[in-house]
């Protein structure tokens, strides 16, 4: 069988063995282990696509595989990858492995609780590994309802509003996202020609510039929402703020990425025109998003509210590297969503563990952590330096590729936004440490915090595994931004061999 | 012998017929009354039949069965809405539709 | 006549057969067992259902008033296999103590409105096709009234045969008017015959509205939430499911066919009329209490998306609405076993008494999610695929805008249906639904909606034997 | 042409040892992590004076230009074509130089901190620290291109952060690194859009290929830009500005005198010696760009060096904590040293400056250290920072006391301690390029002297102070680094500078220019003997005179409320009027709208559930009309 369908078949059997398991340890064991496995396949996945490529293999994707499913309309089931889905299905694979362990203890309706868990995993994967529209919608939507559940039973707060608004809106989303599917299907081929919802066939042809005019905003709006694109990204800070540690681990850490997958998959990538056109309007959303996330961070007190708010922040430079449409800025916008999504993960994954002691999340109320948990205290301002950007750590490189990489535009407005953007490293650094400082340094406020001990072996797996993804990609990025680059050389060409009547407002 | 009766006041005396019946059906409160209306709508779409099928199509009978028909199935329709109604009059204690309106909302 | 044409129309007549059986067989069962009309009736309808997927021959009889293709029989199978799963999911109903007696009149009654449907589909004219309406529907009236001492039943009843009888004797009217101006009942006849005078708009639009009562699209559904809520659950779910999705083939067939010629007309009236059907529907869903009520609602909601699928007016809208009514009927019969099975048990039928059912009874709430996650099209379940392709066929027409608005419905119903799981697995409840063993038939009937709600979606070939019969329907 | 790769392990045996302390550590007896620490970093300044000189007398031929050798490079992430960035070893000049003075000072600290840090908890992790901060810095000033600089820039930074954090459980330490990180964080910003802009222009961040005097950076013409300053200008006052943060240029200068927070051996080679110098490295490092692209961003960097040192100077005076002293002395001298950068020309003797500015970098390291290791020893005698509990300390703490004088008399510019010389070459330089520049500095030196010896006075002469434990002097381990800075401060002005650092590699003759030399000596000595009548014994005379100037005493003694202006703009402005906002505006109005919807919807079934009244008549009634309004709309519309 086709690596690829691993992805999706490992965890559908994972679910099946945890339906037969008797208790919770049985439970988290096999989720643990099939996930464990996913994490494997996912190396040997990186590995043997980077053989491949070693061996002067220049398809633009790897281990395609198509199957017919519905005749009529032409569905395929079609997956391939390129250097972009295989980084992406690392992550996924990476933080649904830390996000199990960090879920370690989930007493109430456990089996339930790893079930949803690993159905929203095969979903993104499914997602990431899909080259048929049709396949990738159906992923999608799987991946984002199981969300509803996990907010709603395990969460915490006010967990129903959160979750139904969520859920409600990432599915408005999906509207328009299937809006703009069924647009490009009807114009996938030359009139006469056979209908194909397959990303290659559709990106051979050239969809009318009118069509494309109105279809752009529906897919980019559509995955943008997901994205948390200004002003849609209301949905997350109330939603990861409710959901249990796990489930926002995956949210903000693979869920969020999917949208900045698809707009650059779907929207920039099959609507080359409008996007050249439409760019300007969205750059200063995205600008926006990034900037007002940031600042937003800054007034919280909630630290889930935090790292929601710089989650915003961080996807919307995605999506701003993105609309950059050059080369660089684009290779950038994907280790963004790579180093946002280990590094958030981290994050979550940390601040749960402190809630399940402390029983707080409030900043203001715990302070002097380092001196009771050091090892959590360490793992904090590791995942603070990673994200407000510092050097040796994945976030710089992320960074530095899309600010260098989005000032190479000709542009001059494009240039002033990349300016506006710079400046939120500097809101991050001082929301960053003003978390750092309150909760980890200084006296210690509360003295029951005093008997609180420092992080099981769980909890240091799952912060270990990411900790070292983030590093690894902070010190050698050479294989990961070139192996990425590779695949998105031919795809920014194409985006760009079209001509735009305007190009932004400048 | 109709000879002398043009087709439009087969037609007016029919419309006439179905709006009497259907303004019957929205205002009487009596549910046999509203039955009765009912009737007087089919009634109305018989004579339209017959006339049409006697002045326009006098070679074939299609219209005249449709109404025979109509009569037929109006006939088992009464029975059954009668049986009915008798069983609204056990459960309400009255045949007044203003009291038929237990569910809404 | 010969033998042969008999066969032709195989399905009424077996199934006519089967109702006197039933009539004979209940004659020699004492009072005192009638309970064994049960299996021998659901025995019976299964071996109907069996033969009717026997290869069957198609032809015209009585002149053009009757014709059967394997179109025709791929729906009357359809209605049939729902119908098996209704009656299989009525069975711990009808044990009761009050029911006894009525157990047989519930078949028979239930077989000729089945019987009046198999008519309506094979239709070649429109004197057959109010026949079969009228047996479709009367009946059904004193189904609806069939437990007689509540009130509520004797309500739906008698608001049932009212609004009906209203509504067929505007669809009459309509019929008089087509007929005075095209000189003939036959489809093929008015087909060529029909164009856009006034007095032929005026007639299709009566006509329609007539239909539109079956589907119960706004704004003449009004009916249908007081019949479902007074209705016994089973009737209700054979309401929603069967007769909808009969007289949803009906339509199909008969704008497809006969309005063929004033499609860009037809078109139009849809438009309007499923943006007002899946809004109002939706509104009104929002905020009920009794589940079938609910139902009710959401199911006009589902009849409004219905409508996207004939706009498409081509094989793919054909295609794309009987596979939809497939979905719909197996993701409807998956709640309504739910409910009914509850029903059955408790006589609760509220929302809120369903609070904390998943810590009581696990697999009745998985399947009840799954049926909600299914009729909001919610992948993996069949209910996705559904509306996809309905979406596409209307997209294929160029109804971007009105697919967004179906979309964003879908997005609106999404919520209640959620509101239902909410309260199975989320909120609190201190005495829920005890735990209880549902008796055989009931958990078959529960079974096989969760399969076809499994299975359809992803088994591709039966989308492909739909098109395929779907093709040269079209003239 | 030697090969200097070897100089890779100069950086590389710090972050080993950093690793291996950091994981480590804990598990060994305190003074091991010190003896490791100080072993590595042996090996790394033996290391750098080989390459020292291999670099200016082995391999070097006089009169022959000092070629800049990159000894190893590799691509690190490559951006664009022609945009990578590498990392690698540039050996050159000013690189060999720094190498020198970091490994020394840090070799001093490290030996001086053993003794000083005796006692403290968390013992390894500041070695550890304290090795990431030499590998950081060793790595800034290898780098071989600007981007390779900017990422070892962000990690000085942080390591600064930890280091000045060093007692995290101290309110005031953490408020201090804070500070320290963002404000120099809001500075490396601007060096980051200097970069953007630079690489933008010239398609590259190659060092060589940027300061190439026919490079694309110098030798293409890119016209005035932007308020008529050439694009490439505003690029260098954007680098320049990442520069003054770090070397705390005013008006970034703030978070220095708090940074005074970490241990005393921190602020020695941190915020003394090492890293804020690294604004000086940068502009000096780009020097040819700036000289010879018109110059405008060089009277800036004058100017702002200038004003830096007067403002410093005029603070230093009035402080009564001997580190902040410390520190505002610091910020003077480095702005001596940019002054010089900024009056300076490119090659021949019109890069005076340049080389001077390097030469008191250099002398400035060693007697900066010193006087903060002597103020280590003398707090860590008397237990306060405070001058008024100090006094009379010659008599316990001689050697202390004889290193400090050494070190001042450096610092006043009191031939021949190396200060003079150094000092003497800036003012030479200043002479030459602007008369007021000069009269500035001149007015500074005379300042310098004056708050050094009032320093000096008030520690070891003054009043004696009756200590309720007698004061003792440190233990060798401290005393050792004292006398060999002490040394080094006697005698590297002796250094011949100007044949080894100069702007263009070529060897210039330098001679003392006693117009210049005479007036800068006696200012120092007036200086001098003004704080000796007003400080030596106790009396009412500073009062006396601070009374005089009362209101400008007052401004000086609060700093002229720089750091109440910058909390005004950050808690007021940003955080008040910014984000709280932004943050309200989120929640009721971005999200109130999204739930707005969802409330509309609700509303509006709530408004029509009436439709549904339950009357069969009514049903009827919309039946008939929904079918008549359809005819109508059908018949007469379409």
């Amino acid at each position: 069988m086709n690596i690829l369908t691993l992805f999706v078949v490992i965890p559908v059997l994972t679910v099946i063995a945890i339906l037969f398991s008797k208790d919770m340890k049985q439970t988290r064991l096999i989720s643990a282990i099939g996930m464990g496995i996913q994490l494997i396949l996912a190396g040997i996945l990186v590995y043997s696509y980077l053989g491949m490529r070693k061996a002067g293999i220049t398809d633009e994707f790897l281990f395609y595989f198509d199957a017919l499913w519905f005749k009529t309309l032409n569905i395929h089931y079609t997956i391939g990858v390129d250097g972009i889905s295989v980084a992406m299905i690392a992550l996924t694979s990476i933080v649904v492995f830390a996000g199990v362990f960090a879920s370690w203890t989930v007493e109430t309706l456990h089996k339930e609780f790893f079930i949803s868990l690993i159905v929203l995993a095969s979903g993104v994967f499914g997602f990431f590994i899909s080259l048929d529209l049709f396949t990738m919608f159906l992923f999608y939507e799987i991946a984002v309802i199981p969300m509803y559940l996990l907010i709603g039973i395990w969460g915490s707060g006010p967990k129903e509003y959160s979750a139904m608004k969520l859920t409600l809106m990432l599915m408005a989303g999906s509207a328009l996202l299937f809006v703009a599917i069924l647009g490009i299907y009807f114009y996938s081929a030359p009139a006469g020609g056979q209908l194909t919802f397959n990303l290659l066939e559709i990106a051979k042809n050239k969809i009318p510039i009118e069509m494309q005019r109105f279809l752009f905003p529906f897919a980019f709006i559509g995955f943008g929402i997901l994205g948390a694109l200004f002003p849609f990204h209301t949905w997350s800070p109330d939603g990861h703020a409710s959901a249990p540690t796990a489930v926002s681990m995956l949210h903000a850490g693979v869920l969020m990425k999917l949208g900045g997958y698809g707009a650059f998959r779907v929207a920039l990538y099959l609507l080359p025109e409008a996007a050249h056109e439409q760019a300007w309007i969205f750059l200063i959303l995205t600008g926006i998003s990034v900037v007002y996330g940031a600042f937003g961070a800054i007034a919280q007190k909630d630290l889930k509210y935090i790292n929601a708010y710089s989650s915003v922040s961080h996807c919307g430079l995605v999506l701003f590297a993105l609309l950059m449409l050059n080369q660089a800025a684009m290779n950038g916008a994907i280790i963004q969503m790579i180093s946002h999504g280990l590094m958030t993960a981290l994050f979550f994954a940390l601040i749960g563990m402190i809630y399940g002691r402390t029983h707080t999340r409030i900043v203001s109320e715990m302070g002097g952590l380092m001196k009771i948990m050091p090892f959590l205290g360490v793992c904090w301002v590791i995942a603070g330096m990673a994200s407000l950007g510092l050097p040796g750590l994945s976030g710089f490189v992320a960074e530095m590729t899309i600010f260098i990489g989005s000032f190479q535009h000709t542009d001059t407005f494009h240039r002033f936004m990349t300016i506006l953007a710079t400046t939120s490293i500097v809101v991050t650094a001082v929301y960053i440490l003003r978390v750092v400082g309150a909760l980890l340094l200084g006296p210690v406020k509360n003295d029951h915090f005093l008997e609180l001990e420092d992080a099981k072996w769980y909890e240091r797996l799952s912060t270990v595994t990411l900790i070292l993804s983030i590093a690894a990609i902070g010190i050698a990025p050479l294989w990961l931004s070139d192996m990425i680059g590779f695949s998105l050389a031919p795809m920014v060409d194409k985006i760009n061999s079209v001509t735009a009547s305007i190009a932004g407002i400048f | 012998m109709t000879q002398g009766i043009p087709l439009n006041f087969f037609l007016i005396i029919s419309t006439l017929m179905f709006f009497i019946g259907i303004f019957g059906f929205l205002t009487r409160r009596n549910l046999i009354t509203m039955l009765m209306s009912i009737e007087l709508i089919l009634n109305a779409v018989n004579i339209n039949f017959v006339v049409f099928n006697k002045y326009l199509y006098p070679q074939q009978l299609h219209g005249l069965f449709f109404s025979l028909i109509i009569i037929a199935v109006a006939a088992a329709e009464a029975a059954v809405a009668i049986a009915i109604i008798i069983n609204i009059y056990r459960n309400f204690k009255s045949i007044d539709v203003d009291n038929v309106d237990e569910m809404k909302y | 006549m010969v033998f042969n044409d008999f066969l032709t129309m195989r399905h009424e007549l077996i199934l006519v057969c089967m109702i006197l059986l039933v009539l004979i067989i209940d004659l020699c069962v004492s009072k005192a067992n009638k309970t064994v009309m049960i299996p021998v009736a659901i025995s019976l309808f299964l071996i109907h259902t069996i033969i009717g997927f026997l290869p069957a021959q198609s032809g015209v009889l009585f002149g053009g008033a009757y014709h059967s293709e394997p179109l025709t029989v791929l729906m009357k199978n359809i209605l049939n296999i729902g119908v098996v799963i209704v009656l299989l999911q009525s069975a711990a109903w009808l044990q009761k103590e009050e029911n006894r007696e009525k157990i047989s009149e519930f078949f028979m009654i239930m077989w000729a409105t089945l019987t009046g449907m198999y008519f309506m589909i094979s239709s070649g004219d429109f004197l057959m096709l109010y026949l079969g309406l009228e047996l479709a529907t009367i009946p059904m009236a004193t189904l609806a009234a069939y437990v007689h001492h509540q009130t509520k039943s004797a309500e739906a009843g008698v608001k049932f045969i009212l609004s009906s009888a209203l509504s067929s004797g505007i669809l009459l009217f309509g019929l008089s008017m087509i007929y005075g101006t095209c000189g003939s009942m036959y489809f093929d006849t008015i087909q060529t015959a029909y164009g856009n005078a006034p007095l032929q708009v005026l007639a299709f639009l009566f006509f329609f509205s007539g239909m539109a009562f079956k589907i119960s699209l706004v704004p003449f559904h009004l009916w249908t939430a007081d019949v479902y809520e007074g209705a016994p659950v089973n009737v209700t779910s054979y309401f929603s499911v069967i007769s909808k999705g009969a007289s949803a083939f009906i339509l199909i067939i008969v704008l497809y066919t006969v309005f063929h010629s004033i499609a860009y007309l037809w078109k139009d009236v849809l438009y309007i009329i499923s943006i007002i059907t899946m809004v109002v529907g939706n509104l009104f869903a929002l905020r009920q209490q009794n589940l079938k009520r609910f139902l009710a609602f959401s199911s006009i909601a589902q009849a409004g998306f219905l409508l996207l699928g004939l706009l498409g007016a081509n094989e793919v809208g054909m295609t794309a609405t009987i596979y939809f009514v497939l979905v719909y009927i197996f993701s409807n019969l998956g709640a309504f076993g739910v409910v009914s099975a509850i029903h059955a048990k408790t006589g609760k039928e509220n929302i809120s008494d369903y609070n904390g059912l998943y810590k009581t009874n696990p697999l009745l709430s998985l399947l009840m999610m799954l049926s909600m996650f299914s009729l909001a099209g919610i992948p993996p379940v069949a209910g996705f695929f559904g509306k996809f392709f309905l979406f596409t066929s209307a997209a294929s027409a160029g109804y971007y805008w009105l697919v967004f608005i179906a979309v964003l419905n879908a997005t609106i119903s999404l919520y209640y249906y959620l509101m239902v799981v909410k309260a199975m697995f989320i909120n609190k409840n201190d005495n829920p639904i005890p735990y209880f063993k549902s008796d055989a038939y009931t958990r078959v009937g529960l079974i096989c909606a969760a399969l076809g709600i499994f299975v359809i979606g992803f088994w591709s070939q039966i989308y492909e034997i739909i098109t395929s019969l779907a093709f040269g329907v079209i003239k | 042409m030697v090969n200097y790769a070897y100089t890779l392990l100069i950086p590389l045996i710090p972050l080993a040892v950093f690793l291996f302390l950091g994981l480590t550590g804990h598990k060994y007896k305190p003074i091991v992590s010190g003896i490791i620490g100080t072993l590595g970093l042996g090996i790394g300044a033996i290391l750098s004076y080989a390459t020292a000189i291999s670099y200016f007398f082995v391999n070097h031929v006089d009169g022959t230009k000092l070629e800049s050798i990159k000894a190893f490079e590799i691509p690190w992430l490559h951006i664009t074509e022609n945009l990578t960035i590498s990392l690698g070893s540039l050996i050159d000049p000013i690189s060999v130089m720094m190498l020198v003075v970091i490994t020394t000072v840090s070799l001093m600290v490290h030996i001086y901190s053993i003794g000083y840090m005796k006692g403290e908890k968390g013992y390894h992790r500041f070695f550890a620290f304290l090795s990431l901060f030499t590998f950081s810095m060793l790595g800034l000033v290898m780098a071989t291109n600007i981007f390779q600089m900017y990422i070892f820039w962000e990690l000085v930074g942080l390591s600064s952060y930890l280091l000045i954090g060093f007692y995290y459980t101290k309110p005031s330490a953490v408020a201090a690194s804070k500070k320290a990180f963002i404000v120099t964080r809001f500075a490396d910003l601007g060096f980051l859009i200097g970069i953007l802009m630079l690489s933008f222009f010239t398609q590259t961040f190659d060092f060589q290929t940027l300061t190439n005097p026919n490079g694309p950076a110098i030798a293409n013409n890119y016209g005035t830009g932007f308020m008529g300053l050439s694009l490439i200008t505003w690029a260098l006052l954007f680098i320049f500005m990442g520069g003054a943060g770090k070397s705390a240029m005013f008006p970034l200068h703030i978070w220095l005198p708090d940074a005074m927070e970490g241990p005393t051996p921190v602020s020695a080679l941190i915020h003394a010696a090492t890293m804020v110098v690294a604004g000086v490295y940068l502009v000096a490092r780009l020097f040819p760009v700036y000289a010879l692209t018109g110059g405008d961003a060089l009277h800036v960097v004058a100017w702002v060096g200038g004003f830096s040192s007067l403002f410093a100077a005029v603070i230093a005076c009035t402080q009564t904590d001997i580190k902040r002293v410390l520190a505002y002395s610091t910020m003077s001298q480095i702005g001596y040293m940019m002054l010089a950068l900024g009056v300076s020309g490119y090659g021949g003797h019109d890069g005076l400056g340049f080389m001077a500015a390097n030469f008191h970098l250099f002398t400035h390291a060693m007697f900066k250290a010193l006087l903060f290791l002597g103020a280590g020893a003398v707090i860590h005698a008397v237990h306060s920072n405070e001058m008024g509990d100090m006094g009379g300390l010659r008599k316990y703490l001689p050697i202390t006391h004889i290193t400090f004088l050494i070190a001042c008399l450096t610092i006043a510019g009191v031939p021949p301690f190396s200060g003079f010389w150094s000092k003497d070459e800036i003012l030479v330089a200043a002479w030459h390029h602007d008369k007021v520049l000069f009269i500035i500095e001149f007015l500074v030196a005379g300042l310098t002297a004056f708050y050094m010896f009032r320093l000096y006075y008030n520690i070891f002469w003054n009043k004696d102070t009756h200590y309720h434990h007698t004061p003792h002097e440190s233990p060798l381990v401290m005393t050792i680094p004292l006398m060999i800075l002490a040394f080094g401060a006697v005698v590297s002005g002796f250094l011949p500078f100007h044949k080894m650092v100069t702007s263009d590699g070529m060897a210039i003759e330098s001679h003392i220019d006693f117009a210049v030399a005479i007036p800068s000596v006696l200012i120092g000595l007036i200086g001098i003997a003004v704080a000796t009548v007003m400080y030596r014994k106790p009396g009412s005379l500073p009062d006396k005179i601070a009374g005089t100037f009362k209101n400008f005493y007052k401004w000086a003694y609060h700093k002229f409320y720089m750091d109440e202006v910058y909390l005004f703009v950050t808690k007021k402005i940003i955080f008040r009027y910014i984000s709280a906002p932004l943050a309200w505006f989120d929640r009721h109005v971005v999200d109130a709208s999204m739930n707005g919807i969802a409330n509309t919807v609700d509303a509006t079934s709530k408004s029509v559930r009436g439709f549904q009244s339950g009357r069969i008549q009514q049903y009827g009634y919309v039946f008939v009309v929904g079918a008549i309004l359809l005819v109508l709309l059908f018949i007469y519309i379409f």
